[in-house]
């Protein structure tokens, strides 16, 4: 159990809590969709790592190879990395309305100007 | 008709008649009679069972289950019975007063006012006649939701702070007391059906826990008005008259009280409490709230104040006299039930005929008036002698009941309380009627006024009359009660 | 960007071959590296350089915002499609090995519609998702 | 031929309606496709349940990939029972979304609408029906991005706000979630749920499980907004258009609740959830909390959107408290309580958007007296809070009695008390409704309102009635949560 052995699980876990950190920490509507990308990267890596064999190959009978690497974590990956690309458009383009709307990307300046709605009484 | 369609019917005829009552909505005098008609009809139904109940018969009807196992039922015995009768009886005399009251006084919305009142006596319906715990929570907690548009019926800022009062002490203590009893009842048992000699007769309860059971029960009927849970009462005297007299007599406090003596008697059973130190506690509480809300009555100015504490006060005699728990002292508070609720019924027509004819509600205002309304004023005596326990009005012997009940227990402190709150009773309503008959008007009223309309009249001498009448032809409530009593 | 000469020529001279790429991509995905979600970025990608090089409104001529909209649902019903098929034709839902004489013909042309589903949608998705980023009216302050 | 195929067409016909209504572009067409759909899957949900009452356990292998390699769509009690709740809804909801959507979305964005609310149909129903932890996890975004979708077209600017903050929270729920199957499958190399059930012993008590389950717990607890983690949950249900927020209130949370019972009880077991960390702490603790601070949070709202969203956290609560409670009654209420609150919400929240589409604005201070002027859904909407208090002959006494028994059953009368006191709140808030509605002065706007179209009244007083009629046929609501209890406490799949 050397620290190498284990070496991709402690990138994981460094971008999992990069990822959050930056998802909590920033005010900036942009820079939390960056953090939430990396946090979702952190699962990528946490699927396909030990899906890779040392010395395997693309599973593709041929005869030729007899070590190859599991299939499924590249799908599910695939899928997972699908599903991250449409969160992030559609968190993009969130925040593209929201610029339009509110004229600012900062999530407190944003709260700042809902509370001055509110008591100037035009709320919904 | 067969019993068991007649407690369909009784529960049916009031609710029916609340949907006619709105469609004839545009029609008073129609609207009017369809109340009169459905009451008289629903008296009918509710007598055609006492004859099968007096006879040993315990009619029944079992519609499906509300959960599990637990199914919406009906059974009739003898206490339901008493209590239906005097709700459905009271019922027609007060329609006839609120006629009066209502026209005298101009009051909106008063088709929401009958369709409400029918309704309410649906719910009283069943709460007498259910046969398990579950169903009588779902027709109490009825019973509370459909009278708040009437304790309300105002509309205005002092009706919504009473409505507050009246549904929050209802509701909390119903559903934060009331509601946990009934279940943990029902998870010691296995069962929530009203059995003779109750159904936690073997459960596996520690005598505090019962005792503690008890007091869920007892706080959680807050209809019963137990201190301190009487403050709703008080707090629904912004209503109109008529609702404070279905409050009063008809149903509400009724229907604590009458839950208050069933879950003694057919939930716990009254042999074996007997033995427990752990509920001493009930008699004291109750004695207690007796000579309290008395003392209150007689500080209290405005009339229906001083009625309702005289309510609240009467109330516990009838949880006083369960608690003693002997037959005779069951007798007399079931006797308790109708008494009080004739007498009561009295009283509050004449206080509402009062303010009908005269818009007078305060008793230092009253010098004199029993010139200007003899027959009210009468009726009112008569109640006020019923209720302080003078023979030959209703309200002796009920008394009497719980006095020998007191000496079978051999509970002496019980039998203080009884006469120092008799005389209380005699000390805040004797004045009154002194006052009303031999003192000369102080102020001339702002207008010049005789009796109320001739409605309300009819209906308050009719109360006084039966109150008077009640003990001698006592008979059937008295074999009633002594049915639900027990050997 | 309209006038850069030299970028418009090579745009138009590199453009078919990337169309072509993305094709190659699509049907070689069965024996290497390949398939739908590729193939359909490579061609939208080819759309997008185009946009960018001739500008929004030529591109939106060339493929106009409802047609790549309707390439994003026909994608879906392809590929849901093949699976109702696999259901008509007795099997359960997206049961390849019925769409066939035999097992592995079926499971040729049921992989073959699902990548075409796919590459339909991804390339439609990815078009609308760069029309409406791109299309919208820039805001005033860091043109 | 049809029957066998239900567990795998309940899902595909929404997920096609979807791009079939893209395709036809058109509002109204849209939500004639919409419609047909949710009804078509309501029929098969309930064919389903019936199917599983009849005949047990129903295993449906999509490409006719056995399980444990291929997913497996798999329908027993318990999620026969939420698929018929998240259909029905989905089927009230689409004939009153119309006149709602078109009064709420601008013209261009009403197909899209629909075609998101096929979408969100297919993937609850394909959170509820599959059997695979991952496919779970598709299907989990798939009515996710279809969520942000929908709250985005809301008519405020500050649903874009509530969108992209449900959708950080949200995506970091889902994230969580994948993460806690990830652990699973290398622990155990398979996703197939009864397959890891079966496995996972071997590995039972192990570090990577016990932080699977956490990061599942935490996971799925964001997407049911359970207590703390319920920060996303009132305004997206406040400022979504009013037809999905109904949707999504009575079906969203409660899918993923489904979930989370799922991994408790049938792929970890009882006895190590509840035994390896202090989860029965966890959630009494949280469900208290949730209990009393939402529902107080929800008296002091000034908007009825609002309110009723705090009041789901707060109902939430009595959800996990059942989980908490790990016994026969505590679960049955449980499960019961998914159903009942969401009927319930669902009613309020229709009826709420019918106030919408007359007075624009659900604000308490415009509502004043509209008990005169909206007669019917002033009266839907005291039903609706009747049974959120838990009156008896309404949906949500039943769950009260149950918690309080499993509570007793648990040997505590203190968590016994704590449904009947949080209900109490209840009371408070839909009584400041009852106060605004007919004892205070019509504002302008309430004076001017008519009663609301009956297109939009009798779907959403129809499932104000449910409540009532829920509250005497226990038959169908009990019978069905005491089954799934039964099939979560036995463990078998």
């Amino acid at each position: 159990m050397s620290f190498w052995s284990h070496f991709s699980y402690a990138v994981t876990i460094a971008l999992l809590i990069a990822g959050l950190y930056v998802v909590i920490a920033r005010g900036n509507l942009i820079k939390k969709l960056i953090g939430l990308s990396i946090f979702q990267t952190s699962v990528y890596l946490l699927y396909i790592a030990p899906g890779k064999l040392i010395g395997g190959t693309a599973p593709i009978v041929d005869g030729k190879h007899a070590v190859y690497s599991n299939p499924l974590p590249h799908v599910l990956i695939l899928t997972a990395i699908v599903v991250g690309i449409a969160t992030l458009a559609l968190g993009l383009a969130l925040v593209v309305r929201i610029r339009e709307a509110y004229e600012t990307i900062e999530e407190d300046e944003i709260l700042d100007a809902d509370r001055a709605a509110d008591r100037d009484g035009h709320g919904a | 008709m067969s019993p068991a369609s007649a407690i369909l019917a009784a529960l049916a005829i009031p609710t029916a008649g609340a949907v006619l009552i709105v469609a004839c909505g545009r029609a008073p005098n129609l609207r009017e009679a369809v109340t009169l008609a459905s009451a008289g009809l629903l008296l009918a139904t509710v007598a055609a069972l006492v004859g099968p109940v007096l006879a040993g018969a315990r009619p029944a009807v079992v519609l499906f289950d509300l959960l599990p196992g637990i199914p919406l039922a009906f059974e009739v015995e003898p206490l339901g019975m008493l209590f239906a009768l005097v709700a459905s009886g009271l019922w027609i005399v007060n329609s006839l007063y609120s006629i009066g009251y209502m026209r005298g006084n101009d009051e909106p919305h008063q088709t929401r006012f009958y369709a409400c009142f029918a309704l309410a006596l649906a719910a009283t319906m069943g709460v007498a006649f259910s046969a398990n715990l579950l169903t009588l929570f779902g027709f109490y907690e009825l019973l509370t939701l459909v009278t708040y548009p009437l304790v309300t019926h105002h509309g205005d800022d002092a009706a919504r702070r009473g409505g507050r009062v009246y549904l929050g002490y209802l509701m909390v203590t119903s559903i934060v007391f009331l509601l946990p009893a009934i279940i943990a009842t029902w998870a010691l048992t296995g069962t929530t059906d009203f059995r003779p000699g109750g159904i936690l007769a073997g459960a596996p309860l520690s005598n505090a826990a019962l005792g503690g059971l008890l007091a869920l029960y007892m706080f959680g009927i807050g209809k019963a008005a137990l201190m301190p849970v009487h403050r709703w009462l008080p707090a629904a005297m912004v209503a109109p008259t008529p609702v404070s007299a279905l409050l009063h007599a008809v149903a509400v406090v009724k229907a604590g009280v009458f839950v208050a003596v069933k879950v003694v008697v057919y939930v716990f059973g009254a042999e074996m409490l007997a033995g427990v130190r752990a509920v001493d506690w009930l008699p004291t509480v109750a004695g207690f709230t007796i000579v309290a809300a008395s003392v209150v009555a007689l500080r209290a100015d405005n009339l229906k104040r001083r009625l309702a504490y005289s309510t609240v006060s009467q109330l516990s005699y009838v949880v006083l006299a369960a608690a003693l728990l002997v037959p005779l002292s069951i007798v007399g508070a079931i006797l308790h039930i109708a008494t009080h609720a004739v007498g009561k019924i009295t009283l509050f027509f004449a206080a509402g005929a009062i303010y009908t004819a005269a818009h007078k509600t305060e008793v230092s205002q009253l010098d004199g008036i029993g010139r200007r309304m003899p027959w009210t004023m009468a009726a009112f005596t008569v109640g006020a002698l019923s209720l302080i326990g003078i023979p030959p009005a209703a309200g002796f012997f009920s008394k009497w009941y719980m006095v020998q009940g007191t000496a079978a227990a051999g509970n002496w402190v019980a039998l203080a309380v009884i006469g120092v709150s008799t005389l209380l009773n005699a000390a805040y309503f004797l004045p009154i009627v002194y006052a009303a008959f031999f003192r000369p008007e102080r102020v001339a009223p702002a207008h010049d006024h005789g009796e109320a309309p001739l409605a309300s009249v009819a209906a308050l001498v009719i109360t006084a009359a039966a109150t008077l009448v009640l003990p001698f032809f006592g008979s059937i409530p008295l074999a009633l009660a002594r049915a639900a009593a027990g050997p | 960007m309209r006038h850069y000469l030299v970028l418009r020529v090579i745009a138009k001279l590199v453009i078919p071959f990337m169309l072509l790429f993305a094709l190659y991509v699509q049907f070689h995905g069965d024996f290497g590296p390949g398939g739908g979600f590729q193939a359909g970025v490579i061609a939208a990608a080819a759309m997008i350089f185009y946009a960018i090089v001739f500008g929004l409104p030529t591109a939106r001529k060339v493929v106009p915002d409802r047609v790549a909209e309707t390439m994003v649902a026909l994608g879906v019903l392809v590929y849901a499609g093949v699976g109702l098929a696999g259901l008509v034709l007795g099997g359960n839902y997206l049961d390849y090995f019925v769409l066939d004489h035999d097992p592995v013909h079926g499971q040729h042309r049921g992989i073959f519609w699902v990548e075409a589903g796919v590459a339909i949608t991804v390339s439609g998705v990815m078009l609308k998702i760069f029309y409406m980023f791109a299309g919208r009216r820039s805001s005033r302050d860091d043109e | 031929m049809i029957g066998q195929h239900l567990p795998a067409l309940v899902v595909v016909v929404p997920l096609v309606a979807a791009p079939l209504i893209v395709l036809a572009r058109r509002g109204a067409a849209g939500w004639a496709i919409a419609t047909a759909a949710s009804l078509a899957s309501f029929a098969m949900a309930v064919a389903l349940l019936l199917q599983v009452r009849a005949a047990g356990v129903i295993s449906y292998a999509i490409g006719s990939w056995p399980p444990p390699w291929g997913i497996e769509y798999r329908v027993d009690a318990v999620n026969a029972f939420v698929l018929v709740l998240v259909t029905a809804l989905a089927a009230v909801v689409a004939p009153y979304a119309r006149r709602s959507i078109a009064a709420e979305v601008p013209a261009d964005q009403q197909y899209l609408c629909y075609a998101m609310l096929c979408l969100v149909l297919a993937g609850l129903a394909g959170i509820a029906i599959t059997g695979d932890a991952f496919n779970l996890f598709v299907f989990l975004e798939i009515s996710s991005l279809a969520t942000y979708v929908l709250i985005a077209l809301g008519r405020d600017r500050r649903a874009l706000l509530a969108s992209y903050q449900y959708l950080i929270m949200g995506t970091i729920g889902a994230t969580f979630y994948v993460i806690g199957v990830g652990l699973l499958y290398l622990m155990t190399g398979t996703l197939n749920l009864a397959d890891l059930a079966a496995r996972i012993g071997e590995v039972q008590g192990s570090r990577p499980v016990l932080a699977a389950l956490a990061f599942i717990t935490v996971g799925l607890c964001l997407k049911i907004a359970l207590f703390p983690l319920h920060y996303w949950l009132p305004n997206a249900y406040a400022y979504a258009p009013s037809a999905f927020t109904a949707f999504l209130a009575g079906t969203a949370t409660k899918v993923s609740i489904y979930a989370l019972l799922r991994f408790y009880f049938s792929v970890f077991g009882e006895a190590a959830t509840f035994g390896a960390l202090p989860m029965r702490e966890i959630f009494l603790v949280l469900s208290i909390a949730a209990m009393f601070l939402a529902s107080l949070a929800a008296v002091f709202q000034d908007n009825l959107k609002h309110m009723l969203a705090y009041s789901s956290v707060g109902q939430i609560g009595y959800i996990t408290l059942g989980i908490s409670l790990d016994n026969q009654a505590g679960l049955t209420g449980s499960v019961v309580h998914l159903f009942n609150h969401g009927i319930t919400k669902a009613a309020l929240f229709l009826l709420a958007g019918a106030l919408v589409f007359r007075l624009h604005s659900v604000r308490f201070a415009d509502l004043a007296g509209v008990g005169r002027s909206m007669p019917l859904t002033a009266a839907g909407i005291v039903v609706g809070g009747l049974s959120l208090v838990g009156v008896p002959g309404m949906a949500g006494f039943v769950t009260k009695w149950y918690l309080v028994r499993g509570a007793l059953d648990a040997g505590s009368w203190a968590i016994a008390f704590t449904p009947v006191v949080s209900s109490l709140i209840a009371l408070w808030y839909v009584w400041r409704f009852v106060e605004t509605a007919y004892f205070r002065a019509p504002s302008a706007a309430a004076a001017a309102a008519k009663e609301a179209p009956a297109i939009l009244l009798v779907p959403a007083l129809g499932l104000a009635f449910a409540c009532i009629y829920f509250g005497f046929d226990t038959s169908f609501t009990v019978g069905a949560a005491d089954a799934a209890a039964r099939t979560l406490l036995g463990g078998a799949r």
